[in-house]
């Protein structure tokens, strides 16, 4: 009991960090339509920023999180500007293609510049764990869990409450109309491809001290990210938050009771099961983004 | 493209190995068949019926795995003292297991995708390929995880009258892919110029329309995935045999890419694009190898990937064809109607 | 107040619109009307700037908007009441309403506006805080012309607002469009109930084939034996 | 005088979206040989029908019979298999390939060719491609399209799009062919030629049931026609009854019967 008690811990603490990956991931699937594949590299860009800027800079670790989260997002608007825009209006198809180069590309550009040894970042948060009865858990995984959960409430206030947020959703739901009422169609599709950019180099760069910084870490947190985004049905904000706390869940309670060696496998076979009986997702009648 | 007839085609390259002498020119031939089979069967699904497959490479991996093993032979601790001992067999007969195994995966994917199309289909052949990816490095007792499995044997044929005959050498491997790529060839040939091949482009081209005229889409989906995945299984098997040792880096995901990109550059949907793209990116590392490290090889691959989807998004064999038109065009005095007479 | 000199647009390379041009003046009710696919809703779309013309140009009280955006020309004072209405299903009613008044800068203004269309149509405001896409077709007609008044519009484009209601909708809807007219706010409308179109509009337009074929008061082309003919069932 | 068998009956179907309910316990039925009009307001729910009795939508209730089988609960390609082909009402081609390919993926019902069959070239596959080559070669002359055999289908003027669709339609072998809106955004001219070709198509014994907006057509062709309004059947009856109807002139064709759908 007290086992399972601690894996369910672990796994909450851990979905919380998915849940910031999936919803990054579903709002620009949501909003432009473009299965973004790069999303793992703003992940592994994440993390390699606050370890420059910790290691190499000897920056403060907190200023470190802001810079990765800020570049991530001016990075994400320049993969926008530059290979999306132009691509606006053809197929998925064609959009994923190019995605996908850009992640090769990117990830390469990763090894070259960073190498393949993997990296561990030094964080300031005490290494004694904090033990609550029969439970344990790490400071710096609370710290990482409490700011997820920050940065999501933030983000479902923007969506929900601004006037910026109600245009996101107005183009989402209907992008010639959006234009019709004078949205700016192009900010909007840069600032939201930002904005998840930015929640995915958020991801990273909590992560990135949790475990361990090397230039192919994104490639699972993607495969990870569209897991979550199935589990909880493209486009769908809550959903995403609910898949990415169940994903966590079951990976601890996999790897707890089932086998160390295939805890990433739990999310393809989510995303297999899911798909299998459910294509529109586990939550697609729960409140979405739009 | 084909200023030559087929026939001319096929002796050029059954002559390679007389005037090649050099071992290594051979390799990077040999491997570049063995791509060619592979890009192939990914156009199959990627440029006829529509569906982008970006975990391809597991079909190729199953069919090495499963070749290797049945010509190696393996034991598995089953139920508590209880061993399942799968003695070796012949190497013919694992290839044609692998190709079997590999098919039947990929009517498992094509009956689990039977509702998902687009970025869905894309998402679970990723996964897909993921797991078998994961189980390859996690079930020790059957595919040495990380260890590799090494020795595999090389193709060994008996032939009535010439006895038996064994490919270690490079120029017997040579014709072996060759045959192989040549019969991948034909086989998708004759079906994509079928009345199955005309089903795989209605479902490309319009699925609710397809459908309301009566063309099963689902089925030939099926279909497409299985031919697809077996002949994916069959360059798998030819590559076991060749390299002779295979472990989990099989299922990497850049080969996958590097699948789509050959596709995607020779011409997704026409029957020589896949060649086309598996010629060039086959020899292409060999001279980026002298000036540039692998990851700076990826990179450019990646860049490549972008700039032909903005600059020449039908791929070279659609595009030297329309170019050959527009020559032929401007040449004649009869205009275009030269071209067709 | 609008002219519309030459216009050519096309998709792909289809000619929606070859050389079409019609004016509307201050204060008038201008009614489109014309087969499907003849390039009635294409020219609405040039003229909000939602698609870009191939050639041709339009002119919006003396300034040139034909390669304008469309935010650039609701600012201006056009807006564009879609086909099929087009509310954002899943915002409320007052998001809706919202998304109208996107580009002012008077908050109390906008207020004020929404509080006369709630006024106008009580219905909306008893549905303020439910999704748009929850509401009848008739409710989702008024909502989609109450979005188009909060941008405080000059003049407003109206895109079949007939389109898949009862009867007796139609006519309250076609009611509605007279008030606004009479409002002072100038109309320009693409109709395929071609009587009502003819019967209420000051001058129209038949387009064929993306062109003007004809032009006239409205109770003119009623009587034209052609328009008779091909658009009154004869 | 007896009329003509029902070949299509329509009983009692209902047709839900969420919890909108877009077809009410419709009931109509189509007779052997004719050309029967589903006319009404945008909304009204005629595609929907089309939509029901071609698998493209499964109704809550209600049942559609085509001859001797139960068609609702069958995918598409099963209702085509069936005879029941149809049109759509935005022009739907296959786009990217030639207009000769077109019909050919039309005639995929015509063949027979098993996959084993075609992987090992059998004679017989050969022989069969050659007749349904020669087949939508003469599918494209009745549909006046053989000059533009060789062009991708969506290179085609509007117009023609549209003849191909019926191309294609015809080539699997309809028994009960239903045309969405064929004519709409066709000028009277084009509109005249499609007229000949329905009476055409009528003339090789094939049943016929549209949806139309336009009225020339529909009085022009129609034997049968059935008014549908709010997902209800306010009228039917032949065109000139039709066009007297005082339910039908309030709800659809307006007042004085001046006002026709345009």
């Amino acid at each position: 009991m007290d086992q399972f008690l601690q894996h369910l811990l672990n796994g909450v603490i851990l979905g919380g960090s998915y849940a910031l990956l999936g919803i990054g991931l579903t709002l620009i699937f949501g909003i432009m339509y473009v299965v973004n594949f790069t999303h793992g590299e703003l992940y592994s860009f994440g993390a390699y920023m606050v370890f420059g800027v910790v290691a190499a800079l000897h920056g403060n670790f907190f200023v470190a999180l802001f810079l990765a989260v800020a570049l991530g997002a001016v990075l994400g608007a320049g993969i926008e500007r530059s290979l999306l825009r132009p691509l606006r209006g053809t197929s998925i198809d064609t959009t994923m293609l190019v995605m996908i180069g850009a992640w090769i590309a990117m990830q390469n550009a990763e090894q070259l510049l960073w190498t393949g040894v993997a990296k561990a970042i030094r964080h300031p948060f005490p290494e004694a764990p904090l033990v609550i009865g029969p439970v344990s858990v790490s400071w710096i995984r609370i710290f990482v869990f409490a700011a997820a959960i920050l940065l999501i409430a933030a983000s479902h206030l923007l969506i929900r409450r601004t006037r910026l947020g109600t245009a996101m959703r107005a183009t989402f739901q209907d992008r010639e109309t959006a234009a019709l009422m004078g949205v700016n169609i192009d900010a909007i599709h840069t600032v939201t491809f930002a904005f998840g950019s930015g929640l995915a180099a958020a991801a990273g760069a909590l992560l990135g001290p949790v475990f361990v910084v090397f230039p192919t870490m994104g490639d699972l947190a993607a495969l990870k990210a569209f897991a979550i985004v199935i589990l909880g049905g493209m486009g769908n904000f809550l959903g995403a938050t609910l898949g990415g706390l169940i994903l966590g869940v079951v990976e601890e309670m996999g790897a707890g009771y089932i086998s160390s060696g295939y805890r990433d496998a739990m999310g393809f076979l989510i995303i297999i099961v899911v798909l299998l009986f459910r294509p529109t997702g586990l939550f697609a009648r729960a409140e979405r983004v739009g | 493209m084909r200023r030559w007839p087929a026939w001319a085609w096929v002796a050029f390259l059954a002559s390679i190995p007389l005037w090649v002498r050099n071992q290594y020119y051979l390799h990077v031939l040999i491997n570049t068949g063995i791509f060619a089979v592979a890009a192939m069967s990914l156009n199959l699904l990627l440029g006829y019926t529509g569906q982008l497959s970006l975990g391809h490479v597991a079909f190729f991996g199953i069919g090495a795995y499963t070749s290797a093993l049945v010509s190696l032979g393996f034991d598995l601790q089953l139920a508590a003292g209880y061993t399942f001992v799968f003695e070796p067999r012949p190497v013919w007969l694992g290839f044609l297991a692998g190709v079997a195994v590999a098919g039947l995966f990929g009517w498992l994917i094509g009956k689990l995708s039977f509702r998902v199309r687009g970025a869905y289909f894309v998402i679970v052949t990723v996964s897909f390929a993921e797991v078998v990816k994961l189980v390859a490095l996690n079930w020790v007792d059957l595919t040495e995880g990380p260890m590799a499995l090494n020795n595999i044997p090389p193709v060994t044929l008996s032939l009535p009258g010439l006895g038996e005959l064994t490919f270690w050498k490079k120029e017997p491997n040579y014709y072996l892919v060759l045959a192989v790529c040549l019969l991948s060839y034909a086989v998708i040939r004759r079906l994509v110029q079928s009345r199955a091949g005309r089903a795989f482009i209605a479902l490309r081209e319009n699925e609710a329309l397809a459908e309301s005229v009566g063309v099963d889409v689902t089925r030939f989906l099926v279909l497409a995935a299985v031919i697809s995945a077996a002949i994916a299984g069959a360059a798998g098997g030819l590559y076991a045999h060749y390299i002779k040792i295979v472990d989990p880096d099989i299922f990497l995901f850049i080969y996958t890419v590097v699948m789509v990109i050959m596709v995607v550059t020779g011409g997704k949907g026409t029957l020589l694009g896949p060649v086309v793209g598996a010629v060039i990116f086959g020899i292409l590392p060999e001279i980026l190898r002298e000036v540039a490290r692998p990851e700076v090889q990826w990179i450019i691959y990646g860049f490549i990937m972008i700039l032909i989807v903005f600059f020449l998004p039908e791929g070279i064999v659609p595009a030297a064809a329309s170019w050959r038109k527009a020559r032929a065009a401007s040449a004649s005095p009869l205009g275009a109607a030269g071209e067709r007479a | 107040m609008l002219v519309v000199e030459g216009l050519v647009c096309r998709y792909g390379k289809v000619n929606a619109v070859r050389e079409l041009s019609l004016r509307v003046e201050e204060g008038e009710l201008v009614t489109l009307i014309g087969a499907n696919g003849a390039g009635k809703t294409t020219t609405l779309k040039a003229i909000s700037g939602l698609l870009r013309p191939a050639a041709g140009r339009i002119v919006f009280e003396g300034a040139e908007i034909q390669a304008a955006s469309p935010r650039a020309i609701l600012g201006r004072g056009i807006a564009h009441c879609p086909e099929g209405r087009r509310v954002f299903p899943y915002l409320t009613v007052q998001e809706n309403l919202e998304m109208g008044s996107y580009l002012r800068r008077d908050p109390a203004g906008a207020a004020e506006d929404m509080g006369r269309i709630f006024r106008r149509f009580p219905v909306l405001e008893e549905r303020r805080r439910q999704a748009a896409g929850t509401l009848s077709g008739g409710e989702q007609q008024m909502l989609a012309i109450g979005r188009a008044l909060m941008s405080r519009p000059r003049l407003i484009l109206f895109d079949e607002p007939s389109l898949g209601l009862a009867p007796n909708l139609v006519e309250t809807t076609f009611d509605i469009i007279r008030e606004i007219r009479n409002q002072g706010v100038t109309v320009l409308m693409v109709e395929q109930n071609a009587y009502a179109a003819l019967e209420m509009a000051d001058r129209s337009y038949l387009i064929e084939a993306g062109a003007v074929a004809l032009e006239g008061r409205g109770r003119e082309l009623l009587g034209n034996p052609y328009v008779k003919q091909a658009y009154l069932g004869g | 005088m007896s009329a003509p068998a029902a070949v299509l009956a329509v009983e009692g179907v209902e047709v839900r979206f969420g919890g909108l309910v877009a077809l009410s316990d419709l009931s109509f039925i189509v007779r052997e040989g004719e050309v029967a009009s589903l006319i009404g307001p945008n909304g009204a729910g005629k595609t929907t029908a089309f939509n029901v009795i071609t698998g493209f939508l499964r109704p809550a209730k209600g049942a559609v019979r085509y001859r001797e089988s139960l068609l609702n609960g069958l995918r598409p390609s099963q209702v085509a298999e069936r005879g029941v082909v149809r049109t759509f009402q935005k022009t739907s081609v296959f786009g990217g390939i030639p207009v000769f390919e077109n019909v050919l993926i039309g005639l995929h019902r015509r063949g027979r060719a098993k996959s084993w069959e075609i992987l090992l070239a059998l004679p017989r596959v050969r022989q069969e491609e050659k007749r349904l080559r020669e087949e939508a070669m003469e599918l494209l002359s009745f549909a006046g399209l053989a000059h533009r055999r060789e062009e991708p289908g969506a290179a085609l003027p509007y117009g023609e799009q549209r003849l191909l669709e019926v191309a294609v339609a015809m080539a699997a072998d309809p028994s009960l062919l239903l045309l969405d809106e064929p004519v709409s955004g066709m000028n009277p001219s084009e509109t005249a030629g499609f007229m000949k070709m329905v009476e055409k198509i009528r003339g090789r014994g094939i049943t016929i049931l549209l949806v139309e907006h336009d009225m020339r057509m529909v009085m022009g062709v129609s034997d049968r026609v059935v008014v549908l309004n709010q997902g209800r059947i306010i009228a039917e009856g032949p065109p000139a009854e039709i066009q007297r109807d005082p339910d039908v002139i309030r709800a659809y064709l307006g007042q004085g019967a001046k006002r026709a759908g345009g």
